[in-house]
């Protein structure tokens, strides 16, 4: 569950976003699911004192190795920065549920921003030779989505549509529109697309854009699987730091953890607007 | 090699080694057991119960700060019977002593909490933890006042035979007073020091990162008032101590009984580096040994002199 | 480019920008001028004086800890005769707001000080530094009881037309009944925190670190302690507040001012970064202007509502 | 006085005594004096949080380099030693009174353990054609003695004694054995040393050994300079951190800071056992 990692590859994709791609080769690889996460000590000193939790974006059994993607945002992921390949990493890990990996059906993956970077490893996992996977994926602008693997996807040859907030690549707006219009589509029997009834979804994003589109796929009676992010602090389920609120079956309120007890969820229980 | 003697009496309750897990910090002591098996340790103390549940504080309840880190989980827990129900069972099964932390708003609530803990499991000791606001008394802590920390203490005291260890809160201006007020009301043992009450601003919102405005300080930036605080209650009070805050390393565990601690407890230490509190169970170790004691409690308060 | 507003009125006390440096970090003034000309800064405080001169405490007198480090000092200072004589003058030519820090172990001390500081001179304030041992109350600080903490202001008061500035303790149950009392008395700003009381031991010697045993700890370890005194103190009493405690660069700057500082002072920063407290007021300057804010005064207390 | 300088050589001496050598590049070498010492940020982070004061032991003013010698022995050298070439280093300096240096005369060396550390610059600084040089060096053994410089001295051709404690070199004794030898000797006019009174001298050590020599030395009317150690927060005599005692002409005891006043005070005027 612990253990120093080698540093195979930590290389900014685009210092215009501050977006980094890390790959480290060692147990971890052998037991990822995707969804999970890892929490990395950035430092070898007290300061900055808490490990950061980073999406598992890829899994390569064969050579040992993850890949996490991550953005810099402040001092955590700036000292993450610093470290030199062939250098070791000391992580906690494969941490947290993981989605669901479905076997067959249709299944529509929205992103928002760096939510992307867990859906990588996700879309990795599915045959899509079985599965049929759509993908909508809302950001700033362009630059931002090349920066954050735009490239990945093409290679993978995935049926995607983008939303961005200048317009500047595709549809100019929020995923939401995207999502409303497809769902629009799937429901509409004379499109190719055909039932609705076969589709789930999962979900990656801020909060804001997770709330947006569980509402808009529970109204169409689509399943929804959302990856939630919290501050954290042991990563392990231990100081109860970093919960969400669920409503269960019997209609009572429950605190999970986001790292143990997800970080995914069923978009439907998640209690959005809870002030407890 | 000589075997160096780890093991350690506090009052009533005996521990293979002094180090301990701290309440907030190892959850029901299963969050862990991968990392090691938690029989290693001297003992463990679970998160703090209320006689109802509680749903704790929104989020965030993280903020991290220089070498240091706050937290306003508000004492989320699943409730004393709950505790007894699912947890206790499970924790039987553990192979070190348990401290059962236990926190309220009146008296009523320790009384309950007391008289309902059994004293036949495999309970160790109960922890007081006076540091939440005393509803009866107008909100300010229990454990900030020397009569009301006595009180607290008393009441419990009466309806368990189980130890008890008053946990102090370092927000005092004076520790020694609450320390010899806990002992009068019959404490057997005082774990110090809980969280430094702290805030951060967030940058982004100008509002206070924290949800519920403040939060405990803890971890190595606490470590020197925590050390202060074990050494002043160690010259002044004739009762054994458990010394936490900010413990990292068995060089900070050295430094907790020389002041005066005859046990230690890890606490934010684990969320770094889940293996701590084994390392410092072999560190301490491994330092009589190389200094030449037999006893891990030749070490207590000899900085004192 | 619009220029930012940053002056700071602070009772009767004019600063060209909001940033100080903190007394017993800045010598008199004249240390840190090789770096930059203090006349930049919004003030300086000096040294803590006392009436007579002081050799302060034996060496060790520093320890490192995680983020912070404790000083065992014992205002050490040439007393107050000599500062008049020597430093006093010049300090006339340092071109900022000059603030002197007294200490005293006595009413009278604090009454002879106020009454030999003059009023015409470069000396914009006087901090009443109310951490020191009162003698003539068994030892317990001047400032970690309300009443004395009143008292002493009140005399200070008395003996000088001087803007009074009480610094108060943050080893205390209660922060704002401290400065409701310092208001209370007379005292024309806040300023907090001073040094929070810990200690450390070395494992060579098993003996504590400072030759003194305990010391102050500052830096950015107790910034979350010092943020919530200022929070709370700014919510209760009226009174301007210069906010300190590990301030280390302007996003910890405006931390303080939108928890309700109207200045903020550079104390421990200036040993790691000489540079700290310039580089303070052009990263405040420069987050008005990206922020859209005409004055630095408009972030004061923003953090409440 | 605040500078980020080059790393141009950051590399172990010898593992086992843990001795480094560290080349800096800037203008510290421009001004820099024997005795004065740089005071070093050792870390990028809050922790180790403050600097450390380290001599300076090397200065070549055509370069504009500085070399220092530094031994590991607790967190802040340790961070010191992942510092790579070609990275800079923040430094305050320089720093301190430094070594009066002789134009002519016979100057006698004291060192303890690592105190030859700033006698190297001040080594360097004389001119041994008009000032006779003598280096007693005190220390463990000969592998410390060795690690810290032995080879440097034997190439300035330098005229040196060294004790041992362990006798692995040179006397088996402590370094105040061979300055008692040797300044009886000074003292015997049959000796080619002639008389003592042309004697000065300089000594770095731990604080009991300076204290022996200046004792020794002020029996036989020989003026010493001690460098001092104090632990340090500012480094340039804002704090009082760092004080040492001094007794005065008129018989006053006074502090004096050994950053700013010192670290190289007047042997006979330092109060060494002073309880106040
Ligand atoms: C399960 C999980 C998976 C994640 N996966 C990725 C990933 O694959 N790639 C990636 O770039 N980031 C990911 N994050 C977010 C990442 O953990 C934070 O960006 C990082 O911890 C910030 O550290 P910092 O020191 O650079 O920023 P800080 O200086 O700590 O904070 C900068 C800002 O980031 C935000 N922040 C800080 N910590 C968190 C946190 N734990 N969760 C959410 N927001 C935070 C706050 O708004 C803060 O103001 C994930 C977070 C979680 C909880
Ligand atoms: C003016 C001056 C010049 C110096 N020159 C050199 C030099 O050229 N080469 C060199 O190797 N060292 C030199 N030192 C000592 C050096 O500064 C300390 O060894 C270093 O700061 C220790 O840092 P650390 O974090 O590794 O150890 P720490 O973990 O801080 O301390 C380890 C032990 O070292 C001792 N120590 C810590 N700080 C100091 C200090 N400031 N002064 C004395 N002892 C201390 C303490 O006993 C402590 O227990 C000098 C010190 C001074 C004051
Ligand atoms: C997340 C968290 C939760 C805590 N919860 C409790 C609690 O329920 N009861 C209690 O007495 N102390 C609680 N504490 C305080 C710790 O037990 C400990 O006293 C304190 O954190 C200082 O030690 P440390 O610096 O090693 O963490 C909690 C601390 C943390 C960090
Ligand atoms: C070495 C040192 C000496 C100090 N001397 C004084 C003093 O003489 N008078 C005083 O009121 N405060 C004194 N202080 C406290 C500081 O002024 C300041 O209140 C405290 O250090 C917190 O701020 P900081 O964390 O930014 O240093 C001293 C602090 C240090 C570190
Ligand atoms: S981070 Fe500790 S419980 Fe989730
Ligand atoms: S280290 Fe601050 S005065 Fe010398």
């Amino acid at each position: 569950m612990i253990k120093n990692e080698k540093v195979i590859e930590n290389r900014v994709l685009d210092p215009g976003a501050g977006i980094f791609k890390l790959v480290l080769r060692g147990q971890t690889a052998k037991t990822a699911r995707p969804g999970q996460f890892v929490h990395l000590k950035v430092s070898s000193t007290m300061d900055p004192f808490l490990r950061r939790p980073i999406s598992i974006a890829g899994i390569n059994r064969q050579l040992g190795e993850i890949t996490l993607f991550y953005r810099v945002v402040g001092r955590g992921t700036s000292e993450l920065t610093r470290v030199k390949e062939n250098q070791t990493l000391n992580l906690i890990g494969p941490l947290g549920n993981g989605f669901t990996v479905p076997r067959q059906g249709k299944l529509l993956l929205l992103a928002g921003g760096i939510g992307i970077f867990p859906l990588f490893s996700l879309i990795e996992a599915l045959d899509t030779s079985k599965v049929k996977v759509k993908l909508l994926w809302g950001a700033e602008n362009r630059q931002f989505l090349e920066a954050a693997g735009l490239k990945t996807l093409l290679e993978k040859n995935l049926d995607y549509e983008v939303s961005t907030l200048d317009g500047s690549m595709g549809h100019k707006g929020l995923i939401t529109d995207l999502l409303e219009y497809y769902l629009q589509a799937f429901n509409n029997p004379s499109e190719k697309e055909s039932s609705i009834l076969a589709w789930s979804a999962a979900a990656c994003g801020p909060k804001a854009m997770l709330q947006a589109v569980t509402t808009i796929c529970r109204q169409e009676g689509l399943p929804i699987e959302v990856s939630l992010e919290e501050r954290m602090a042991c990563g392990v389920g231990a100081c109860l730091g970093c919960v969400c609120t669920v409503r269960e079956a019997s209609g009572s309120l429950v605190r999970k953890r986001v790292c143990k007890d997800g970080p995914v969820f069923d978009g439907g229980e998640v209690v959005w607007d809870e002030e407890s | 090699m000589k075997k160096v003697d780890l093991t350690t009496q506090l009052a009533g309750v005996k521990l293979k080694n002094p180090v301990i897990t701290s309440s907030g910090t190892y959850g029901f002591g299963e969050e862990y057991a991968p990392f090691y098996d938690p029989a290693l340790l001297g003992g463990i103390t679970v998160k703090g119960i209320t006689p109802l549940p509680r749903l704790g504080n929104p989020v965030p309840r993280i903020a991290e700060t220089p070498s240091g880190m706050l937290n306003s989980v508000g004492l989320e827990n699943p409730g004393l019977e709950e505790f007894l129900r699912t947890y206790l069972p499970r924790l039987e099964k553990i192979g070190t002593a348990v401290i059962v932390n236990i926190s309220g708003f009146s008296l009523e609530d320790y009384a309950l909490m007391a008289s309902s803990l059994p004293e036949n499991s495999c309970i160790s000791a109960l922890e007081v933890n006076i540091s939440c606001p005393n509803i009866q008394h107008g909100g300010m802590a229990f454990g900030t006042d020397p009569r009301s920390a006595e009180e607290v203490i008393k009441v419990t005291r009466k309806h368990t035979r189980l130890p008890l260890i008053a946990k102090l809160s370092p927000n005092v201006t004076d520790i020694v007073e609450i320390a010899k007020a806990v002992s009068g009301g019959g404490a057997d043992i005082i774990s110090l020091i809980n969280t430094l009450l702290g805030m951060r601003i967030d940058l982004k919102t100008r509002k206070p990162v924290l949800a519920n405005t403040m939060g405990g300080l803890s971890g190595p930036a606490v470590l020197p008032v925590a050390l202060r605080m074990v050494y002043q209650v160690y010259k002044a009070v004739d009762l054994p101590i458990i010394g936490m805050g900010g413990i990292s390393n068995w060089q900070d565990a050295v430094e907790f009984m020389l002041a005066g601690a005859s046990a230690v407890s890890i606490g934010t230490a684990n969320f770094v580096d889940p293996l701590a509190p084994l390392e410092i169970v072999n560190g301490l170790e491994e330092y009589c040994r190389r200094e030449g004691y037999d006893s891990i409690q030749e070490l207590v308060g000899l900085a004192h002199s």
